[in-house]
């Protein structure tokens, strides 16, 4: 069967993909979900993945540098929104967000390193923001934790992908980040050398693009690409 | 009463079912290895709880298991020398003597510090851990530890077993004059010489339960328990008054069987002792012998004579209110024509009188 | 030291102050209750070691969760703190030693508990018979007694705190300067292509602190344990 | 068990596997190690006693990409391995089970290591002048009388086993079936919306199994104990 | 030479510099709580390296420090009786005393498992724990498992010290036994009658020195080490056949002295025997006495008169081949005109030996 690598935050879309390909071909994906970083880190040491699903550009880029990657397998496959959360309901107009934010936390994730981080952190900058909420800014090791930051209410805003937030009742969407203020946030994915079932995986990789597979990305909030 | 115990409990390969009371001064716990000693001696300290038992020590409830008294240790104020040393590892010598003085009332008697290192010898060995010290050694610190805790009762498991015969001798009349001050001490050992130097009752065990019980003068010179203490230990307790000293440094002991010539100096004129004459010492003489050595020859009539295997006889001969009991062959009394109501002289050497057989009264 | 920049600079010494105070908050807390496990008889003793074991037990992730559900701001326990005693975890250092000192505690227990069972009961009946009430025949004779397993209990904590990274994280996040450890630091370092070898440098620091000061501890450990042998 | 699908049912077995084949596995190495901690006299113990505190020091994913790079299929050890033994690490439930080892170590081995410090060298010595060789003395006497702690020793390291997450998922990744533990699967739940319930169902799961193996192995423990208090 | 011992060491406060020799049979290391024995014990078992030692046993050197040779303890088979038990505590009983037998050669000769726990009494203890032990038992169980590892050398550190008076008196002869068959003993003892009925050697240690040492029958009887050993304990050692039994159950003893009756049952006709005479117990006569219930009455010559502090002297009497140690006071000494050339008897009570006085030859 073949074994796929995927960013931990796909794991709901994807289970049920898997499902239905399973139920359509018969053959039942292997997915095993870590963070973007350790995945990358163990293709790089040989693992024995057929496909690898990054939420981050960067360790796609790092994976196929390292020559693992089969050519011309690599393609961008989701797309997301990155939005601004908060536990109550009101509307926040994103350039009084310092002002708003007072002297509270705003909780994202880590800003130097994990993807949502990084993206959040660009988003701020570009409309002039970071500088003033830099110091209130309580980082997470992941986009989940930032979001239980703010749904537990010890942090009253963050900024978290559109696919986080749909799915926890206590947080509202109060703002949403203009498209241009950051790159644009892309979940590649790409067959990788030596896997054990590359027949089967790019089976799968194709199945991905499938309208099927696309109603099931969009249900959980992704943009398909 | 000074002392009350009673306990029974059953440990599945051994049952202990133990009644004695005792007055004032040393009790003497005496019997074979695994008799049950240190068991008693547990409940008294409050170590171990009996199935049933009851003990009450200068009139106060210690443990009663019926009326569900049962004091703890700590508050039992017992000074309790184990059989084994028990000393804290992690205290030099100084802090573990030191270690009961604090917890005891400020006011309470008891002997001092340097008195009881002076005692005991161990003045070098202060700053020294336990764990740097020779087996007597643990055994003297340990002493001296139950001693400076200021305890309203002493409670001494085989204390000079692990030591020399001179420091013994420098010990056992620190233990009379803390007997003598009003502590009392339950005591055991295995050395009839300290039980009968010491104590004032005996309280002879045997698997768990009480062979005999009462002053130690009687359960000592009872000729039928004299082989159970072992024979050769057998003998009778006289009580003596010092008298005088004699130019040649000879001191007479005034005893109601009359004048004892003894070699060591046991105290000042009119100090009252206590002698003990071992039965094996004792030559019985029809005629009063002249030219020997013995200087102590003391006329009695014979009362009873018991006989005991191997060919021996124990004769007790009444001499006034004291009795003195002889040790001899059959083949000396047939010889002798020894019988009740016979008149004879107990035959006695100076030197056989050791120190370790003169107690303080 | 310019090798650190100063902002990894403030992390060590944070990582250094939440490490001991994590292990000298936590340390009378775990002897009670290695005290407690290794003697009481009560029925509810099982219970008690199951909590102990928790953070072991669950993924430290799941532990900062449930520390933030708790001891958060709207935490039962954090909101009763904070109106109480004015007491404040959540994006604080406290709350990383918080995290630090709940993440230890199993190893902290275990170590003191084991030298408790150790302990020879009759040197505290000797110093019960000697008059010593239950608390001084614990401050006199048991406590010198588990000293090295008390040492060897604060040395695996506070290197566990040193190492610890998903409670704290989950619970207080990373604030440079306020909750932002070594580990932290580290992990940040690995979630970026390329930043190995800035994360293998803050690891080498973290060995060279954390190890140092266990290993300073150990000596200490075994100087005690010496003296208590004798000679 | 409906209440846990397949899956998970295989991610508990698993976990109990690893754990105990950790455990299993590292012990003899545990009380080796601790041993000569205890009583080695070499001068480069300092250094063996640093190597065994490490995975406590450094953050589980560093400890985890430690364990890659040098156990992986390109790493120096896990080549030499496969090649002459044809022992794989990577990617394989042994793998998740060597990393449960090496993070559960130190604590095992300071258990132990308390427990042989304060074995009473004289019973040792009345052993040696009985007759009994080193390893006479050694299996019929030390280790009986550390018992105790090599028990505790193997409950604390099954324990941090059950709950091993951050080292095992960066070495051996998250792989159903083979390398998937239960706080992996419980890692997994906590990144996807919604998944804190599942998670926290995962997390009870591992608390009644990893606890009843505690308390389970607790209880034997102290039977063990109390046989050789006497009585 | 069976035995060779020497060491010098320094524990800061306290310095050891010990030499001495012994031949086959028991040698007896005597001396003051302190005086150094168990450390010397402990050095010729291997478990305590001087700065400076040689220690060879029956020919093997197992310590020569200026070799490098340094014997493992586990090589050196001793069996030893420690002062303090050391059991372990988590071996029952049972397999405490076989404990050592399997690490013996097979062929070792050594006594076997059900005499040794017959003759300690500890057969009701086999399945126990040592924890369940009172201190008798664990001293008789820690005797067990020396005896039963098959030593070729027993080193007994106060091995009696915790028992009673009975039980001592069925392990001496069982002790004696290995001595006789060949069995080279090192003992601590602070009893000077186990000393004197079991060991050929005595070694006086004082404060880590060597006070005397030689036959033990040189030592004992020394009238200037007797004050040391105890005044009470001095007394001669002679050796003794068994002769005739009386028809009333008394042995005569045949010595170089003349003939001594005892009521100890002390082994067939013929068996050699070492008989010992408590100095205090000799009542010296110029005129042989006559109606006394002594029955042993040795004619002598006065050899050496010694006084001793407190009016007493210890006289040697001169019997042929062998003396005898009394212990007067300095007024009979006077009043029986007693010099050195004088004739005079010796009267000795038949009871004044008992069972502890008779060793096995
Ligand atoms: N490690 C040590 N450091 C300092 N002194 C020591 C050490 N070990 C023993 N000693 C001292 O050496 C002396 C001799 O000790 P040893 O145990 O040999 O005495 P011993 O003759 O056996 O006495 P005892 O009859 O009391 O057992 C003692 O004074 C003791 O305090
Ligand atoms: N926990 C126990 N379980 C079973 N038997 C025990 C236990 N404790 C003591 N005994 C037994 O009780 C008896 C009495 O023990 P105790 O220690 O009181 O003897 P003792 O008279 O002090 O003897 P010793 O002179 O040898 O010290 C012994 O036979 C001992 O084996
Ligand atoms: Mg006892
Ligand atoms: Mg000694």
């Amino acid at each position: 069967d073949p074994v796929i690598f995927a960013a931990a935050s796909m794991k709901t879309a994807l289970d049920e993909i898997a499902t239905e390909f399973a139920a359509e071909t018969g053959t039942k994906p292997v997915i095993s979900y870590a963070g973007s970083s350790a995945l990358a880190k163990q293709i790089d040491a040989g693992a024995p993945a057929d496909m690898f699903i990054s939420a981050s550009v960067a360790w796609m880029d790092d994976v196929e540098k390292a020559g693992m990657v089969l050519p011309d397998s690599r393609k961008d496959l989701l797309g997301n929104t990155l939005v601004l959360i908060s536990d109550s309901e009101a509307p926040v107009d994103l350039p009084k967000l310092p002002e708003v934010l007072g002297d509270h936390k705003l909780a994202m994730a880590l800003v130097d390193s994990v993807p949502a981080g990084q993206y959040g952190k660009a988003a701020l900058t570009f409309m002039g923001l970071w500088d003033k909420v830099e110091p209130q800014v309580a980082q997470a090791d992941n986009v989940r934790a930032a979001l239980a930051l703010v749904a537990t209410g010890e942090a009253p805003y963050g900024i978290v992908y559109k696919t986080d937030a749909a799915a926890e009742p206590k947080v509202h969407v109060v703002a949403t980040f203009p498209e241009g203020s950051h790159k644009p946030i892309t979940y590649p994915a790409a067959l990788i050398k030596d896997g054990p079932a590359p027949a089967e995986a790019k089976a799968f990789l194709d199945y991905l693009g499938t309208p099927k597979a696309a109603a099931i990305f969009e249900a959980q909030g992704f943009e398909v690409k | 009463m000074m002392l009350e115990v009673s306990l029974t409990h059953d440990f599945g390969s051994f049952a202990v079912d133990v009644a004695f009371t005792a007055p004032a001064g040393v009790t003497a716990l005496f019997g074979a290895s695994g008799a049950g000693k240190t068991t008693v001696i547990n409940a008294v300290a409050g170590l171990f709880r009996p199935t049933q038992g009851r003990v009450v020590a200068q009139g106060e409830v210690l443990l009663d298991t019926g009326r569900g008294v049962n004091l703890p240790a700590r508050r039992r104020r017992v000074g309790y020398v184990f059989q084994e040393p028990r000393l804290f590892p992690h205290l030099s010598v100084r802090s573990n003597l030191l270690y009961g003085a604090r917890f005891a009332p400020k006011a309470a008697p008891g002997p001092g510090f340097d008195q009881v290192i002076e005692m005991l010898g161990i003045g070098a060995l202060l700053e020294r851990r336990p764990g740097a010290l020779s087996g007597g050694e643990k055994a003297r610190v340990s002493i001296g530890r139950a001693l400076l805790s200021k305890p309203r009762l002493l409670l001494m498991d085989e204390p000079l077993a692990a030591l020399d015969a001179a420091r013994r001798e420098e010990i056992l009349p620190f233990i009379e004059r803390l007997r003598d001050a009003g502590l009392p001490v339950l005591y055991v050992s295995h050395s009839i010489g300290e039980v009968a130097r010491l104590a004032s009752t005996v309280v002879l065990l045997d698997a768990g339960r009480v062979l005999a019980a009462g002053p130690a003068a009687e359960v000592l010179s009872d000729p039928a328990l004299a082989a159970r203490l072992g024979g050769a230990e057998a003998g009778t307790v006289l009580a003596a008054t010092v008298g005088e000293t004699a130019p040649d440094g000879l001191v007479r002991l005034d005893t109601a069987a009359g004048p004892v010539w003894v070699a060591e100096p046991p105290g000042a004129p009119g100090t009252r002792l206590r002698l003990r004459l071992h039965a094996s010492d004792v030559i019985l003489a029809r005629a009063r012998p002249e030219g020997l050595s013995a200087l102590n020859i003391l006329p009695g009539i014979v009362e009873r004579i018991e006989p005991e295997p191997g060919g021996r006889a124990f004769v007790r001969l009444r001499m006034g209110r004291e009795a003195v009991l002889a040790r001899l062959t059959q083949r000396s009394v047939t010889a002798l024509g020894l019988a009740p109501g016979v008149a004879c002289h107990a035959v006695l050497k100076t030197v056989a009188v050791s120190r370790d057989d003169l107690g303080a009264g | 030291m310019s090798f650190l920049s100063p902002e990894e600079w403030t992390a060590v010494l944070l990582s250094l102050k939440v490490a001991t105070v994590a292990v000298a908050a936590s340390l009378p807390f775990g002897i009670g209750v290695a005290l407690l496990l290794a003697r009481s008889r009560l029925p509810g003793m099982w219970l008690l070691n199951a909590l102990v074991h928790l953070p072991l037990i669950l993924p430290p992730v799941v532990t900062g969760y449930a520390l933030l559900l708790s001891f958060g701001r709207k935490g039962p326990i954090g909101g009763f703190l904070h109106d109480v005693f004015g007491l404040v975890f959540a994006f604080r250092w406290t709350g990383a030693a918080l995290a630090a000192a709940v993440m230890g505690f199993p190893l902290m227990v275990r170590a003191i508990r084991l030298a408790i069972e150790a302990v020879d009961p009759k040197l505290e009946q000797a110093a019960a018979t000697l008059g010593a009430s239950r608390i001084a025949v614990f401050a006199t004779v048991t406590l010198p007694l588990i000293l090295p397993g008390v040492l060897a209990g604060a040395i695996l904590a506070f290197a566990k705190a040193m190492g610890e990274f998903g409670a704290t994280i989950t619970f207080v996040s990373n604030i440079p300067g306020q909750t932002q450890t070594l580990p932290s630091a580290i992990y940040s370092f690995l979630q970026i292509p390329g930043g190995e070898l800035q994360a293998a440098r803050l690891a080498g620091v973290s060995v060279v602190v954390a190890l140092g000061a266990v290993l300073i501890s150990e000596g200490v450990a075994r100087r005690v344990a010496k003296r208590i042998g004798g000679a």
